[in-house]
């Protein structure tokens, strides 16, 4: 359903991605590992259309993806960003509301907005709360919620654990496979490599703006050189 | 009502007119430069643009009627946006990278004070439109004469004097109250002049109020003053403040009558005042009803499809003061024209024709100052008055 | 000759001032419409000092300066200790700015509208120079100072630097004070060039003039700041010829700057190399 | 010593901290864990200054700093780290610790303004002391960077250099781990003892991560609604019934 | 005369207000002072003079134009000077430059082609009522009718429906807000033709009740004085600012003095803000750290 080709981003002149491609097939999660400064927020952001690339292609549903990010909200991509980028001025109710922006059923979305209650009923005790105010966890909780009113086909989820106690990283990790099997695919970048890979159906390395290996779970988790680099055992 | 001077005498625009239809003139030499300072951008660009058609046309009887010592005329214009220090370049451009050989413009008192000190180190004659503060053309600290500087307007201290002086005399009035702009310095002047030469004269000033330039809504001040019941409302003020306020003072049923100084003197009040300012008087530095000028007035609205205000009117004597002079001097020698300026006497202008200059002040003689009414939504001659000075 | 002397002469002055408005919001982020109000107590006070009281030009010119100081503790004070939003300080010192027109038009020792005429002329080209090149080595050594350094956090992050051990109000104030002496000294400077002044000619306008120099010449940046300072009095004068659409052109170029050049002239340039590579950078600008 | 009694701060009607108490000791690391919301970050806030509690008393080495200004509790010799990243994002890397120094400079305004040799040198000094600060943390090669350019978990490492160049007596670390995967943690955690050792300082640490919390703090505090749930050594928190209920999971019994 | 004094107050204040709303629209999203508000606001003041003077159109219809002719320019406005500023991400500041230059731009504009004299409208609601001795303008009744019924509207649309959430949420973060699908340029369209059509009314009701020249539009400062004190980016607090601004004005003119009214409503102000920073309907929103 996502397909990424030989793509190049730069910041300036400092090249962040280099000819990266990558695939997100129809039902997969995906997960990205890699060491901080990697390139996956900056993948992230430039198949969102919020980066324009130097080169290369983002294609979704068979369709080039402009570089205009609400064009890919349309098209069925919904994301949870990096640092949470929350709407501080609005209430927690406002932010969930304005993930539903591109969405006219007023009903489901009063109903999804219920579940997102239920997932997080911390959030329903402070629906009126400005999101500016939240705890460091309540306002991850709210990006991961609000990403999820979009009700995408994609889900791109930048370190959707940061900031989350065990128990809600636990449970968040649960819930993942939970939407998934709802027919939505999902890209996940995520430090907590091990939950990363224990989720995901396949997995990418990146390292200093490119692709360093692909794989399955199963193969990557007893890799040594993943083992070694991102799963903190070291090397005796 | 008419012009104090009656008969129709040959002003110099119709002589120029007449000479319109000889071929040009040929002529010799270097063109003699003259400078025009002027707003032509800001709120006094009203003045300031229709200043500059007065002078062209000016520039155009001079140069029809063969220039000056057989040179022509040229114009340069140099804005000031009536800001000091804007007119400091403007004035320097003039002198030093134009070259003119004299100035005439610099029509508000404190751009012509900024300008001052450069038109004397420089020696370039200046003439000054409408600046009425009487210390442009003296030095207020030393009491010296300010050699290079003249005009051609009367001064605050005779323009507040004459309509204070009117109003007693003339309308009857014995109690008055003034308001006016404490940002302008033309207004501040007016207002003392008017306080003191009315009190002198008798009557009773029963309010005295300012607000600041850019007010647009009086009725605040005007309250107080409606308190007082005054006979007459002196406003010493812009056009368009004159007009605001007499609009607001009939609202808030303020009926004395009100009166106003030169500022007045532009088409705006009477598009802007409408009945508000009907009946009322202000002072003028020409008539517009007058027959040696009428004419003029429609050449130049004609040529310029404009409004013409006061400004123009006073720009062409300054023009015609100065080329006399020059000719005179016999040629531009910066001091030998302030020299003639001085010593002009008698001479035939648009205005007048016997334009005469005080030697020791560098300011007109005699400058008649026209009473005029507003009738009818027009500009209505009354009577020439002079005031009797102690 | 003549000419081109009093436009840069102007320009120059123009300088000064506009450097004391580069450290307030170039290096310290408040912004401010008011400025023309201390550059316009710096004219009066050592206009009057040298007019009434004889006073040498150099003293007057300082205390000029000082004046402005003095005034700037009176909105600094309250607004800044209050912790103002910046969009509440501009109105409320673009207020304040009016407030101390309307009292030097109130004023005997003013003379009112009707302005001060006759001062003494001092402020020759040379003698501005020199000013503006003392200005610009203290303004340059204040922004590499420690001083500097404060002002900077507060600029780029006032609630980490305050937990930075950084008192917000004091580092705000202390360039306020500093932008304050230094508008004031343009302001002195300007009145003995002039010869004459009057209180219109310190109007929002003029604060607005200084803003867009600052801006224009890059936020975080002296050399930039003072080249634009001179470069818009220059430009009007250059588009003389253009005469009636000299404004309209100036504000066009005002938006294409800030279109095509959005940090201005010389945008955080000498920032990234705060100390060291700063002076490095000044020296080569110089030569 | 930082100690804290009775502490209370309310947000409109919310209880963020109630009657809470604490103290950590001189040379101590202590680990400050509990739900999201519990008021962890609302204490660190407290602490210094930016909120004033509603009632209770904080007391830094016997004096009371309940309510002071940011600024002044920084010269007390407390500094800390953003749970949302705070850094000088325009200015380099190099800056931003430089700027710590800002009170450690001998030199005063008039010899500041007028230039004076002494400025020069003394930054310069300054510049030397605040690269050894950026080598701690690994980011010397990254010094002349700007700091906005920089990936999360650098940033993160950034402010922890920022912080330590002020030179405190305690500082307090909000989720440093956040962002780094298992390999960085190791990393910071023998960054963290190293900093402890070397300049004998007091930490207090809050943090999601329990790879890093559970090695490297010997007591922690655990709150729950803006009260203290439990205190001790991680291994009996790990058995502690509520605490696995409220905070870390069934799994963790097991771990 | 204390009525009167009231009643001024009241007029110059709802004039105040309904400049403010325009301003404090576009800070609202685009968080800086758009200082070509007060140029816009003239520029729809000569529409409107055109087309009733020079068209005869009534004034309902004149209004209306001056309104679409004042959003036109405002749109362009803001796609010519602000745009390239936001895709580049400039901060408030140049944002402010930017508007200085537009501002300049078309002021002088006015003055090229249109020329430096003042007009005045044909004359429209010119009755006064008298309640109690104090003459009461119906033009001031009209005006403040008609400015109260928009900005109530205005507070609906920007707290009711979505698009006035998307506003909000915009003004903090437009990359994410458009990540939602918001597309932000269409958005800042219709922010930038409400805060035209606002000045359009203002520049109106300004040129009946005064005059129409071109540098009107320097009595906006008064309408972001009157922003402050109701809190930047609050409608409520726009007209209650406004109302505010205008009655100290009017008292302090009438019992204290004309000349240092100015010097005592910022005191007001100053004194205001000391005691509530943000204006009396401001939000403070404390960072959260
Ligand atoms: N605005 C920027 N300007 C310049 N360089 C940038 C910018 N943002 C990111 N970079 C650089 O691009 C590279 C990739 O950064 P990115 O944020 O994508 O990494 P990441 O894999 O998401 O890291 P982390 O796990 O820490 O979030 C890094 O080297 C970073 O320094
Ligand atoms: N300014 C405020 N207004 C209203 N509520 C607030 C405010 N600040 C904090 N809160 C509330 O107080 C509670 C404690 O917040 P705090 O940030 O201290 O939590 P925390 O323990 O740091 O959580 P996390 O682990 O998620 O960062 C939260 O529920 C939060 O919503
Ligand atoms: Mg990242
Ligand atoms: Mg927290």
């Amino acid at each position: 359903m996502l397909e990424i080709q030989n793509l190049t981003v730069h910041y300036g002149k400092i090249r962040a991605l280099d000819s990266v491609s990558l695939e997100v097939k129809p039902g997969e999660i995906v997960s990205l590992v890699g060491a901080n400064g990697a390139g996956k927020t900056t993948l992230i952001w430039t198949i969102f259309g919020c980066l324009k690339p130097t080169s290369g292609k983002v294609i979704f549903e068979g369709k080039e993806v402009p570089a205009k990010p609400n064009v890919a909200a349309k098209m069925g991509m919904g994301l949870s960003p990096e640092r949470r980028r929350l709407f501080p001025n609005l209430t927690v109710r406002e932010n969930l509301r304005m993930g539903a922006y591109l969405r006219k059923d007023k009903a489901e979305i009063a109903r999804d907005e219920e579940n997102m209650y239920a997932m997080f009923p911390v959030l329903k005790i402070r629906y009126t709360q400005y999101a500016g105010t939240l705890s460091g966890g309540e306002q991850q909780m709210l990006a991961i919620a609000r990403a999820l009113m979009c009700r995408p086909k994609l889900l791109l989820l930048d370190e959707p654990s940061l900031g989350l106690s065990p128990l809600l990283t636990e449970q968040l990790f649960a819930k993942i496979p939970e939407v998934n099997a709802t027919g939505v695919g999902i890209l996940l970048s995520e430090q907590n490599a091990f939950k990363a890979l224990k989720v995901a159906h396949r997995a990418y390395v990146i390292e200093t703006g490119t692709i360093a290996m692909e794989d399955t779970p199963q193969n990557l988790l007893s890799s040594d050189h993943v083992r070694q680099s991102y799963l903190g055992f070291r090397a005796v | 009502g008419n012009a104090g001077n009656g008969g129709a005498t040959t002003s110099p625009a119709t002589s120029a007119q007449t000479a319109s239809s000889d071929p040009a003139p040929s002529f010799s030499g270097e063109p003699i430069k003259i400078g025009h300072a002027v707003a032509l951008t800001g709120d006094a660009s009203v003045f300031g643009q229709s200043e500059a058609t007065g002078l062209e046309l000016a520039v155009k009887a001079v140069n029809e009627a063969g220039g000056i010592l057989g040179r022509e005329v040229v114009l340069v214009k140099a804005d000031t946006r009536a800001d000091p220090a804007e007119t400091v370049n403007a004035v320097r451009r003039l002198v030093d990278q134009e070259k003119v050989h004299a100035i005439i413009g610099v029509a508000q008192s404190g751009v012509a004070m900024s300008a001052t000190p450069i038109v004397t180190a420089a020696k370039i004659p200046m003439i000054s439109t409408t600046s009425s503060n009487p210390y442009v053309t003296i030095n207020k600290e030393t009491g010296a004469l300010n050699k290079y500087v003249f005009r051609v307007c009367f001064i605050d201290p005779y323009q507040g004097t004459a309509t204070a002086q009117y109003a007693f005399k003339e309308l009857g009035v014995k109690n008055a109250a003034i308001l006016y702009d404490v940002g302008s310095d033309y207004s501040q002047w007016l207002a003392t002049y008017f306080e003191e030469a009315f009190i002198a004269a008798g009557g009773t000033i029963t309010g005295k109020e300012a607000y600041r330039t850019g007010e647009l809504d009086f009725r605040a001040p005007l309250g107080k003053i409606k308190e007082t019941s005054p006979e007459l409302l002196f406003l010493p003020v812009t056009q368009k403040d004159a007009a605001l306020i007499c609009k607001q003072a009939r609202d808030i049923k303020i009926e004395s009558i009100f009166m106003g100084g030169d500022n007045w003197a532009s088409p705006d009040i009477l598009s802007l005042g409408k009945e508000a300012v009907e009946g009322a008087y202000f002072i003028n530095l020409a008539s517009f009803d007058d027959p040696r000028i009428k004419g003029w007035v429609e050449e130049n609205k004609s040529a310029f499809k404009g409004d013409v205000v006061r400004n123009a009117i006073l720009a062409y004597d300054a023009m015609l003061w100065l080329a006399d002079s020059i000719e005179r001097a016999g040629s531009t020698d910066g001091e030998k024209i302030a020299t003639e300026l001085e010593n002009t006497k008698d001479l035939e202008v648009l205005t007048t024709d016997s334009f005469n200059v005080d030697p020791a002040t560098h300011n007109p003689l005699d400058r008649a100052a026209y009473i005029m009414t507003i009738e009818n939504n027009a500009f209505k001659y009354v009577m020439t008055f002079a005031p009797a000075v102690n | 000759m003549g000419y081109i002397n009093s436009v840069l002469t102007l320009g120059c002055i123009q300088a000064v001032s506009v450097l004391g408005l580069a450290l307030f919001t170039g290096f310290t982020g408040q912004f401010s419409l008011g400025h023309a109000a201390f550059i316009g107590i710096g004219a009066y006070v050592s206009a009057i000092l040298t007019f009434y009281y004889h006073v040498p030009f150099i003293l007057a010119l300082i205390l000029g300066g000082l004046g402005s100081v003095v005034v700037s503790f009176i909105i600094g004070v309250p607004t800044l200790k209050a912790k103002l939003r910046s969009d509440y300080f501009v109105i409320a010192i673009m207020g304040f700015g009016e407030a101390v027109r309307v009292v030097l038009e109130n004023l005997n020792i003013t003379q009112g509208a009707r302005g001060l005429a006759g001062i003494e002329k001092y402020s020759t080209l040379p003698v501005v120079i020199l000013v503006l090149a003392v200005c610009c080595w203290l303004a340059r050594s204040f922004i590499v100072s420690r001083y500097g350094w404060r002002a900077i956090a507060v600029r780029e992050d006032p609630i980490a630097a305050e937990m930075m051990g950084i008192n917000l109000f004091a580092t705000k104030m202390l360039s306020l004070a500093g932008s304050a002496f230094f508008c004031g000294v343009g302001g002195a400077l300007l009145a003995h060039f002039l010869m004459y002044i009057q209180p219109v000619m310190f109007t929002q306008v003029q604060s607005t003039q200084l803003v867009a120099a600052v801006v224009a010449g890059g936020i975080g940046s002296i050399s930039g700041p003072v080249i634009m300072a001179i470069f818009f009095i220059a430009l009007p004068e250059m588009l003389r010829i253009a005469n009636m659409w000299r404004l309209v052109i100036y504000g066009l170029v005002l938006i294409l700057i800030m279109v095509f050049r959005p940090s201005g002239l010389m945008g955080y340039h000498e920032l990234t190399e705060l100390g060291k590579g700063l002076f490095r950078r000044l020296k080569k600008e110089g030569s | 010593m930082l100690e804290l009694n009775n502490v209370t701060k309310t947000f409109g009607g919310i209880k963020a901290v109630s009657g809470f108490s604490m103290k950590a000791h001189p040379g101590e690391i202590l680990g400050l864990i509990g739900p999201n919301g519990a008021g962890k970050t609302t204490m660190f806030n407290l602490i210094t200054g930016v909120y004033k509690p509603d009632g209770g008393t904080i007391s830094f080495d016997g004096e009371n700093i309940g309510g002071m200004a940011p600024h002044h509790v920084v010269e007390k010799g407390i500094a800390r780290t953003f749970q949302n990243i705070r850094l000088f994002n325009k200015l380099t890397v190099l800056d931003n610790v430089k700027i710590a120094f800002h009170n450690k400079l001998h030199y005063q305004l008039p010899s500041a303004v007028l230039g004076l040799p002494l400025v020069g040198r003394q930054n310069k000094e300054i510049i030397k002391e605040a690269m050894t600060y950026l080598e701690l943390v690994g980011l010397q090669d990254h010094a002349k960077r700007v700091a906005g350019s920089l990936p999360y978990g650098l940033s993160r490492r950034l402010e922890i250099a920022r912080a330590l160049a002020l030179k405190p007596k305690l500082i307090l670390l909000d989720e440093p781990a956040a962002g780094m995967n298992p390999e960085e943690i190791v990393d910071l955690k023998e960054l963290i003892c190293m900093v402890h050792r070397e300049f004998a300082l007091m930490i207090v640490l809050i943090e999601h991560r329990m790879d890093l919390i559970m090695s490297i703090c010997p007591r922690i505090v655990v709150l729950n609604f803006g009260t203290k749930l439990a205190e001790g050594t991680p291994e009996e928190l790990q058995n502690n019934e509520e605490v696995l209920k409220a905070y870390l999971g069934e799994d963790y019994k097991n771990a | 005369m204390l009525l009167q004094t009231l009643v001024t107050g009241l007029a110059i204040g709802g004039v105040y207000a309904l400049m403010a709303v325009g301003y404090s629209l576009v800070f609202s999203i685009l968080n800086f002072s758009n200082f070509a508000h007060g140029v816009i606001i003239m520029l729809g003041a000569y529409f409107g003079y055109y087309l009733c003077s020079s068209l005869g159109l009534g004034i309902g219809a004149s209004m209306l134009g001056a309104m679409i002719g004042t959003a036109v320019i405002s749109i362009l406005n803001e796609k010519l000077a602000y745009r390239p500023l936001r895709l580049r991400k400039a901060v408030p500041l140049y944002f402010m430059i930017s508007a200085m230059g537009a501002a300049m731009f078309l002021e002088n504009m006015v003055y090229v082609t249109v020329g430096s004299h003042f007009y005045s409208y044909p004359s429209f609601f010119t009755g006064s009522i008298s309640i109690g001795g104090a003459y009461v303008g119906l033009l001031d009744i009209v005006a403040l009718s008609i400015s109260t019924f928009f900005i109530i509207l205005l507070t609906l649309f920007l707290n009711k429906t979505m698009m006035g959430t998307a506003i909000r949420a915009a003004s903090r973060d437009m990359l994410v807000a458009s990540t939602l699908g918001v597309n932000i340029d269409g958005l800042l369209m219709v922010v930038f033709a409400l805060a035209g059509g606002f000045a359009g009314i203002a520049g109106v009701f300004l040129g009946v009740k005064y005059l129409v020249y071109p540098t009107m539009g320097v009595i906006t400062n008064k309408a972001y004085i009157a922003a402050v004190i109701g809190g930047i980016g609050s409608l409520p607090g726009a007209i209650v600012g406004g109302l505010i601004l205008g009655l100290v004005e009017s008292f302090v003119s009438a019992y204290i003095s004309t000349t240092l009214r100015d010097v005592f409503s910022f005191s007001m102000l100053i004194i205001l803000l000391l005691v509530l920073p943000s204006g009396l309907f401001g939000k403070t929103l404390d960072e959260k750290l």
